[in-house]
Order: structure tokens, then C-alpha cells, then sequence
């Protein structure tokens, strides 16, 4: 099963002919994805490694039958990028762009909650089902098919356990990076329900950092929904504060957003929590 | 970036929401003729300025001048004074609390209020506080300053006021691509008018295309963190002695927690923020030189580029430096052996796993420090 | 069983304190209405005919447990009390008012679409349950509790046509007045379905009228959707051709939007249709 | 409110959108030295000028004079011509149709467009027209004008410009509260610009109250049409002879089809618009008179106000009027009975069923028009 993307994913990528289009178009067939068109405006007619390229994501969709799309193109024109996948009839768009600005993503989000369409980020490495898809920008070296589902908020960090979690022989089912924006599309708690839904996914492990209350959040979700056991790494423990919204930003977070706060959460709901990155294949094994 | 309270009131004042009469000074002499009670606030990016002795009151030329001399170059906060807003001082008859920040939660705006204003608004009990998420497919209308104001217990004439304030609020957290834009407090003053007496905006940082305007606008920098920021890198002071470069904000701070693991502490961090390029890589090296660590520390999980280009890259930097403190490489990605033989072949202590890199660092930043 | 409005409706009449809010509230609780509060900004705390007036829409949903809403504003505020009313909590929301401006009953219906809120209007006479609940405007004494639903999108021609269904013995489940404004909230398709899937339901009247193309489109729908019988009646067989949308109006109605287009779409869909209001009862009296 | 082409190109220059160079006159006299060819255009508030011959071109300032002079005061399609616009004369290399609406359907702005511009759209074959949608919560974005210039062929420059003129539709049709903005034709000139040669805009009459600047603006009335608006009152001349007034514009046409089915025709229509409060009926009476019928048939089906004040308010007005030719009324509602019993005694026919009014009502036209 796996979550989101899989073997009937059919892709299109929005900017393949940028250079980050081309070699992540050609890093995910190499990971089994099927990547069935690009769109780059005023290059429609090219291809890019065997891959028709159109010059707006309707042609492209109604062509190829395309349900999913990956967008590279830079933050100023990531909104109508955006926009435009949303409008075109794929159910799921993954945003790696990083800088957009906040309204922008604001607004993606509410015209994909309006059309019901799934966003991934933005500012995400995208998320990889291995055997089966990757819709991102994670390594794919990586990764081991298996039963682990794992949902990060960073980049390379999501790398980074991923890794350790395939050279502890530890598979994953999905992992996903869901940004580590303000505002992003698919948070941690729409993850962990697809992942207690999946059937695939045996134990899920999430690796939050400090700073907002998303984790304190999912916390609250996993105690009242998921009995699939979570593993976790919170990022942060000892860095200094990070920049917090003010006052204001002060009334929402209440004290939490610390990584004390967000431990403190997980564990009292019976989330093991690592201290460091590499401990999590350890929790996993000792429960194996 | 956080912009300074009479930067904030310039903008309020350009969308119509009511502000003190007053101007911005970066010399005392630069205060004209003070006719009417002014109060005279230095300008820092952060809160509590009142009670550090950073606002100031004067009935006279004289008083006035001589209270901005002293906070002129004084610090406030920690922060350094360079600019003064002298403004009329108002008469105050109450004080109420009103702002707008992007919630993460609903992904939407969320207006704040309450009418216990004047104080940090975190001390105000939940229970007196309004809180409303804004649509933005609708924006600010009417009815929801209805609601604030009945909330908040004001009625007739101020509950006008403040309503029109709040809609103005909004419009300018969307036209300023702001994170957070606050009033603390809002003053209804003795002869009835309702004003912004102080203002906090954080316009979005990845906004700042659009917004020339604020150009050269923002915070000081030290030259090392106005160098990082040219170049795209995070670059953060904390109190320990080890150097840490890291790519993407988790791992940096995975990095952190790896070093404290084993009893090290960070003395700067450079986070390149999710890239691998030699060339980022680099210029965080030189960077790293300026900051002066005990031990610098790198932590690359290589992901689109190769581990051993990000190792020749660094090769060829380091050969046209001259780094005397030792270097510990933790490398990981594509051709990571290729990689670790390179760095290794110019004198740097190069492993592929985490934990064996932050303890070999710790290790030998204790061997540098010596007794300390 | 009845469509939209039953005994279930608990009703907050948004502009309470005017003239026509105050008559219409005494109608309504005639007819059998549970009207549990008012809202008239600035009004709060006073009663009209003992229902309780409140502020704002939020607290008189939250002191209430409203699920409906009738408004009464005026055109100029109409948006704002919409807006109001669709974000309070109610799942129903009837907008009396006339001479809304376009394009805010497109961003309230957008509104509505994205909340999940049915709108009735702008520009209708309201729904009536008979002996549930009315939430309307229409006349109480032209109603008989029985099994014909109606759906019109005309005011007094919707009591015309009601009245002499009752006078000919014919009862109503539910009639319903869309409103004839050219964008409104439920649209005879939305009332076909509902009035299909009614159990209390066993025949259907729907009035329509020249301009637009709604009830071709409702002739769709009929063959795809409705086995129940319906009967119509077209208002403006003789009238001369009313205003058009220009060139571009013409491309999207196609020759539609004529009496004679309406009834031949409906007739081939095996609706029959009445030359003359009065007319309609003698059909279904033939049926039945 | 249908705007004239003038109009209409004013609005579009205000918002940066291209038309000819161009000014409107009233006189003859006030056109200005012609030194490059010009077109003459009457401005009517309808299609199809060109073909009656209401458009003129002109090389010389005496020419311009003399057409202008031509189609002042005379009749283009049925109206009256009162304003000339005197424009340069395009080079014309291609023609579009681009075209944004309310659509019912979707309840959305409706973008249509095509290459074949310059002809009637209607004429234009299904797979030549581009339609499209626009969300009004995201409004319009560049994505939106791709999708136009690749379904219409254009490439370069030329897709560059009409999508900036798409964009600038869009806003004007929301700025405006606009049902219609048309464009028929937006043309592509020799040198390369892409001009709006013509334009269409219908205003939503009942956002009228935000748009002061339209007020007095719209197309001429005669004087009891114009008493008809001020009252909220629909008059609508047709081409029989029964006077009919009716509540609402359901009833109304209800009223027209049940005098047909007997036979009758009516001459003139006043819609009360759904109210059915004894003022309005007495104004719509007021006004009836002025259009001289031959029988006078009113058609009120109470809803708000009892049948019986309806009927005593009628009876008033008919005291202060003289009024000569039959009054049939078909009065339903709360005490009916009460209501026809007034009314009979002022000598007018009541009954409460439509069916039977209608069919007195034709019979009475008949005798009143005798062997007509």
C-alpha cells in the first residue's frame, strides 16, 4: 500500500527543463517512478530524458492521464505554479521550492483545500515510497522497502534517518518530509492518520524539531488515534531558542514549542523519544 | 525581518490607521521645538523598553534633547540605540491589546485581542482574551470586529474605532506580506480617539522580493552575519567553542545534539540550509575562519551533489586558507569512501558516521582546549 | 421526511428588530417555525416577541444551538451578514434580501461552497415545510401538509402556484423558492435531488421562467436523476425576449433560454408542462 | 447598465489596458485637426454598427466633420446617436475576441476567447472558442493566460500582451462589478501592439450604489420609464392593449401568458417587483394612466400587506384619478373577500382566481375595442 504516492502514481514535473527538473526527473525513474510528462511554459513539444514536455499542466494532464505533480520552479513563481497544478485535475502536488513567501503558501493551501487536492510543503524533500515511487529529492540510495512509516519535518535530517533506519535493516513503507515551513500543506497529523490507515506501515517514526507546536499537536492526535507505535527524534535539544512571533506568537504557544515541551507531549501518550538521530533504529530493534 | 516601532507607525500611518503625531531622529539636535508634553522612545527590535529605561518623557526642548543624548549609543536590551522616535504623549483614558499573526495551526490568519492592553499580553488570563481566524478567501469584514468588540466590552463610538482598526490591521498583514503586525498598547485617549501608541510588524523574509521598499530597512548585522546572509547561510553565535557546518536546519541541529552527547558545545553554527555545493561549503569554511573556533566541525549529508565533489571543493578551499585548528568532516551520500580519502589525504579527520564524527570532534576539542 | 427545513430547524432571524424581520418572525412561529433568537448588531439583549435578540451571529449559535438562518439585511450589508451567517456555525442559511450585487453573491456562495453551508437566495421567498417549519416569507395560509415538492424561481408566482395546488387538494412536502437572481445558492438541480431522495416526496412541481438556461439543465438532470413525475410550469411563454448577455451570453446559451428551448427540453425528458399556472393541479389531478 | 464603447474605454485606460487614441464629442464642430486617418464612431449602446452603417472613416478634418455631422441625431440599430468617438485608425494585422462574464452555471467569471475576432462570436465554430472558468477566491493568474494563448495559437509577444489584457479584464470586470467587459476586436497591429478596437462592459445595476461615478450615465429613458426607475418599478412596453400590473416578475409574465390563452395581448407591463404594499400599486397606477390602455388589468397576489388595504389604497388613488377605461383586478390574499367587496364598490370587476380575471379582462378589450 504505502501512503500518497506508490506504483499508480503518474507523475508530471513543473520545471523539468530547469537543471534541478532534469536530474531529480531522471534521479526518480531511476527509483521506479513513472514520470509521464514535464511542464515548462514555451517548451512544450521538447522532450527531457524520453519524457514529453508541455507548456501547461492541463494539456499535460488531459494527454497523459497524469495524478501527481512535483514543482521546481523558483518562489516568485511558485504561486501560480502552484495554482495552476491545483486547477489542472492531479489529486496530489508536492512543493519543493524553498523561500516561498508565507501568504503565497496561505492561499496555495486554501485553493487546495477548496479543490481537494493534496499539497506536500512547500520547502519539502518530497516523499519516496521505496519499491514503489518517489516524488521528491531525497537520495535514493537511501532507502529500503519495509514497514516503517516516517514523517519529517526537515530536509537532509529526514535523510539522515531514513539512512540509519536502512543500514539497521529497518525498510520503510513511506517517508515523507513535510517541510519545515510555518505554513505547509500536509501536516504531521494528516500523515499519521494515513499511516495508522495503511496497512503496510507496521510502526511510524516522526522526527520533529523545536519551534512551533505541531508535535505537541500530533502528541494530542496519537493519543486519541494511533495505536500503531511512533518513534521519535526531536531536533533542537540543546540549540538556543529559536526566534519566537512576539507576544503574540507567545499567546498561541503557551510554553510549548520547546523541545522539553514537545518530548515532555510525546512521551506521555508512549512515543519513545531518541536523543540523538541514530538512537532511533535502536528503539525500533529493541521492540523487533 | 522585524522592522523598528516608527517604522511599523510610518506604514500605519500610509494605510489611514491612526498614529501619534511625531518624527524620527538619529541626533538629539534633530528635536525641534517641543511645545507639548513628548515622549522620546529609543528604537530596538525587541519589548520592554519602558522598563530598561529605554522611553522617556520631556515638557521641554531642553529635556528632550537631553534625554535623547542618553539614549543615543546607549544599550537597551542588548540592542544598540541609534534612532529616536519623538512623538506627542498622549493622554490616556485605557489601553487595549490588538495584533495579527499567521497561525500555523489553521494556516490562516489570527486576529488577537484584548481590552487588558499595556501589559505583556501573556500575563492576561485566557478567558479575557479574543482570538479569531480570519479567511483569507474573505478577508476582514465587519462582523468580526462586531464580535471583537463585544468580546472585549467596548461599545458606541470605540467599538467603531477599534473595528476600523482591526480591518485596517488586516489589510496591511496582507499588503506587507507580514507575519505579525501589533499594537501594545492601543490607546483610547481622554479626548476619545483611538491610537496606535506603539507598533510591531515582522514582514515574511522570503516576501522581501516584492517589497523593495524595505531594502537596507532591516536589523543591524554584524559584518560576519550580513556576509552569511548575502551568501544564503544561517549563521548562529551561541557559547560554546566548537564550529559546527551543517547543511539544512534539522541536521544542523541533529549535529548539536550529536556534540552535547558527548559533552561538546557549539560555539557558532553555519547552517547552509538543505544545499551540498562546494562552492556553499566553501564559503561557509571561510566563513567559519572568522568566527575563530577551537574546532571546526562539518556534518554534510550529501543529497543532489556527490560526497566527493563536496570533498574536492573543500579540498581546494582549504589550500588557499591557512586553518590551523583542527577540522573533523563527517561526509555521507554518493562515492562517500572517494570522499573520506580525499579529505583525509589533506590532514582533515573524515568519518561517514554521525556519532563517531561528534565524538572524535568533542575529543578533540577538549585535546585543544587543554585544561580548560 | 420534507426537504432543507423540518421540526428540526432552529431558527436565528439575522435582522430581527426591522420591520420586516419583526413581521416575519411572527409569521414564522404562526406556521410553526422554532425560532430560538434574533441578531441585530447593537440590539442585543432586548426580545421581539419573547425570541431572544443577540449581537453577533457567534453568540447567538452559541447560546442557542441555531442550525438555520433567515436574513432580512438590506442589499448594502447583505454580504457582511452572509458572510456572518455562513462562518457562525448554521448549516442553512435563506437570503431574502433583494438587489444583492453580483458579485457578492458569488463570494458568498464561493464561501459557502468552501464551509459546507447550503444557501437558499439571494432574492427568494424562502422554504416552507408545511406543518414543520417555513423559513420564508411566503404567505402561511396558501400551505397543505402533504406529498408535492416545489421548486421555483419566482417570489408571488411561487404563491400562485402553491395556492392553487392546495385549492385542488394537492398537499406540499416542501416548496422552495430559489430566487431569480442570474447566481444563487441552490439551484433547481440541488432541489430535484433532494425532493428524489425525499421519501415524503412523490411528485414535483417545478415553476421556471424565460432567461438562463437553468431548467434545460434541470431537464438533464431529470433524465439522468429523477423517476418521480414532475410537472412544470414556464412563466413568459408570450412575454416578449427579455434582456440578453450580449454576444458573449449568447455563446454560452446556444439558442437556450426561450420558453419554447425550456419546454421542449423538459417535455422530452417526460415533464409535463402546463400552459397556464392553474393548469399544473389539473395534470397531477389526472395522475393521481 | 450597458456602457457605451466610450465609457467603457475609459475605464479600460484607467486601468492600464491599450485602446486607440481617442476622445468623444457631442458636436461636429468639436473635432480637432485630423492629421492621420480616423475612425468615426457613433456611439450606440448595441452591436452591429458597422453594417448600418454607423462607423465612418476619415483622412481629412472636413471628412470627420461631415460623417460626424451625418450620424449626430440620426438612428443606428434603433437608437438615437448622441455621441461620436473619434479614434486613430488601426493598422490592422489580425483581430481576437476575448470576453469575460458572470456565468450562471458555475456561478463564476466565465473567460472566453478566440482567434477569430471581429465577427460575431456566435458565429465562431464550438472548437475555436477558449472558455474558462476563473475561481474568484484565487482570481486570475498568469497560469490562466497560458492556457488562452496556446489554445488560441499565439506565441511571443503578441501571448505576452493578450494575457496581460486577460489579466487586466479580470480586474475590471471585479473592480467594476461588471456582468460583461467584451473586447470584439482586440486587435494586433502592423507594429506589433495589441489594442481593444471596441468595447462592451454591462455594470450589475444593483451594485450601482458603490459606483457613484456611473450615476446618470446610462442609457436614455423616456420620461414615464424614468419615473418607472425612480419608483422600483419595471415598465416594459409591448404591443397589445391591455394595461397590466402585476407583483413580481413571475406572476407578471404568469399574468401575460393567462390573458394570451383567452386571447389578450398586453400593451404595456408594470412589475411591482414582488412588494404588494398599497403606495406601489397606487404610483403603478399613476403611471398606467400615462401609457393610455384600452382596459387596465391588475393582478396582486398578497403576500406581506392584507388583501383589503391593498384594495382600500387602490381605491383611494382611484378618487383623485379619472379614469375611463375598464379595471379588472384579480386580488388574492389574506380577506380576499373584504377586497373585492371594496373594490366592486368603487366599480371595479374583482375576482380572486387569475383564470377568470383573464379571460373578463379579454372580454372587456374586446368590447372596449369594438370591432377592432
Amino acid at each position: 500500500m504505502a501512503i500518497i504516492v506508490n506504483e499508480n502514481t503518474r507523475l508530471i514535473v513543473q520545471g523539468i527543463t530547469g537543471h534541478q527538473g532534469q536530474y531529480h526527473t531522471g534521479a526518480m525513474k531511476e527509483f521506479g517512478t513513472n514520470v509521464v510528462g514535464g511542464v515548462t511554459p514555451g517548451k512544450g513539444g521538447m522532450e527531457v530524458l524520453g519524457v514529453p514536455v508541455f507548456d501547461t499542466m492541463r494539456e499535460a494532464v488531459s494527454a497523459t492521464g497524469a495524478n501527481a505533480s512535483i514543482i521546481y520552479v523558483p518562489a516568485r513563481f511558485l504561486k501560480d505554479a502552484a495554482f495552476e497544478a491545483i486547477d489542472s485535475g492531479v489529486k496530489t502536488v508536492v512543493i519543493i521550492t524553498e523561500h516561498v513567501p508565507v501568504h503565497d503558501a496561505m492561499e496555495i493551501l486554501a485553493f487546495s483545500h477548496r479543490k481537494g487536492v493534496r499539497v506536500i510543503g512547500p520547502n519539502c524533500p518530497g516523499i519516496a515510497s521505496p519499491g514503489k515511487a518517489k516524488v521528491g529529492i531525497m537520495p535514493n540510495a537511501i532507502f529500503k522497502e519495509g514497514s516503517t512509516g516516517v514523517v519529517s519535518r526537515s530536509g537532509t535530517l529526514t535523510y539522515e534517518i531514513v539512512n540509519s533506519l536502512t543500514e539497521a535493516g529497518i525498510g520503510q513503507s513511506t517517508a515523507v518530509g513535510i517541510g519545515g515551513d510555518p505554513i505547509i500543506g500536509t501536516t504531521f497529523i494528516n500523515a499519521l492518520r494515513m499511516f495508522q490507515d495503511d496497512p503496510q506501515t507496521e510502526r511510524i517514526v516522526m522526527v520533529g524539531e523545536i519551534g512551533g507546536t505541531a508535535e505537541e499537536e500530533a502528541a494530542e492526535f496519537i493519543r486519541e488515534y494511533v495505536t500503531k507505535p511512533v518513534y521519535s527524534y526531536i531536533a533542537g535539544r540543546t540549540a538556543p531558542p529559536g526566534k519566537r512571533m512576539g507576544h503574540a506568537g507567545a499567546i498561541i504557544a503557551k510554553g510549548r514549542g520547546t523541545a522539553e515541551s514537545k518530548i515532555k507531549a510525546l512521551e506521555s501518550v508512549g512515543v519513545k523519544v531518541a536523543k540523538v538521530p541514530v538512537e532511533i533504529a535502536d528503539l525500533i530493534k529493541k521492540d523487533i | 525581518m522585524k522592522l523598528f516601532e516608527y517604522m511599523a507607525k510610518e506604514i500605519f500611518r500610509m494605510h489611514g490607521l491612526p498614529v501619534p503625531d511625531g518624527y524620527v531622529v538619529e541626533s538629539a539636535e534633530d528635536i525641534r521645538d517641543v511645545r507639548n508634553p513628548v515622549v522620546v522612545k529609543s528604537q530596538v527590535p525587541i519589548g520592554g523598553r519602558g522598563k530598561a529605561g529605554g522611553i522617556k518623557f520631556a515638557e521641554s526642548t531642553e529635556t528632550a534633547r537631553e534625554e535623547a543624548k542618553g539614549l543615543l549609543g546607549s544599550e537597551v536590551r542588548g540592542y544598540r540605540v541609534k534612532h529616536i522616535l519623538v512623538e506627542e504623549k498622549l493622554d490616556i483614558n485605557d489601553e487595549f491589546y490588538i495584533s495579527i499573526m499567521m497561525d500555523r495551526s489553521t494556516r490562516m490568519p489570527l486576529l488577537i485581542a484584548s481590552a487588558d492592553g499595556g501589559v505583556e499580553i501573556e500575563s492576561v488570563p485566557e478567558n479575557r482574551i479574543f482570538k479569531r481566524t480570519i479567511d483569507p478567501t474573505i478577508g476582514y469584514n465587519p462582523y468580526i470586529g462586531r464580535e471583537l468588540t463585544k468580546f472585549t466590552g467596548l461599545t458606541g463610538d470605540t467599538a467603531k474605532q477599534v473595528s476600523f482598526i482591526a480591518g485596517k490591521m488586516y489589510e496591511i498583514f496582507r499588503s506587507e506580506d507580514a507575519e505579525l503586525v501589533e499594537i501594545n498598547p492601543l490607546v483610547l485617549t481622554e479626548d476619545g480617539r483611538v491610537i496606535a501608541a506603539d507598533g510591531k510588524m515582522t514582514i515574511n523574509d522570503d516576501s522581501l522580493f516584492r517589497h523593495p521598499e524595505y531594502k537596507g530597512r532591516d536589523e543591524e548585522l554584524t559584518p560576519i552575519e550580513r556576509k552569511a546572509r548575502e551568501k544564503g547561510i544561517a549563521f548562529i553565535q551561541l557559547d560554546g567553542d566548537i564550529g559546527v557546518i551543517a547543511n539544512g536546519a534539522g541536521l544542523t541541529m541533529a549535529t548539536l545534539d550529536s556534540l552535547s552527547l558527548h559533552g561538546g558545545k557549539a560555539g557558532v553554527f553555519l547552517d547552509l540550509g538543505g544545499t551540498d555545493s562546494p562552492e556553499m561549503v566553501k564559503s561557509a569554511f571561510e566563513l567559519m575562519m572568522e568566527a575563530d573556533p577551537k574546532v571546526i566541525f562539518i556534518n554534510i549529508f550529501g543529497g543532489i551533489t556527490k560526497s566527493d565533489t563536496v570533498a574536492t571543493g573543500l579540498r581546494e578551499a582549504l589550500s588557499s586558507m591557512d586553518v590551523k585548528v583542527p577540522i573533523i568532516a563527517r561526509i555521507k551520500g554518493v562515492n562517500e569512501e572517494r570522499a573520506i580519502e580525499i579529505l583525509s589525504s589533506v590532514g582533515i579527520t573524515a568519518v561517514s558516521s554521525l556519532a563517531e564524527a561528534a565524538e572524535i570532534a568533542v575529543r578533540r576539542r577538549n585535546e585543544a582546549a587543554g585544561g580548560d
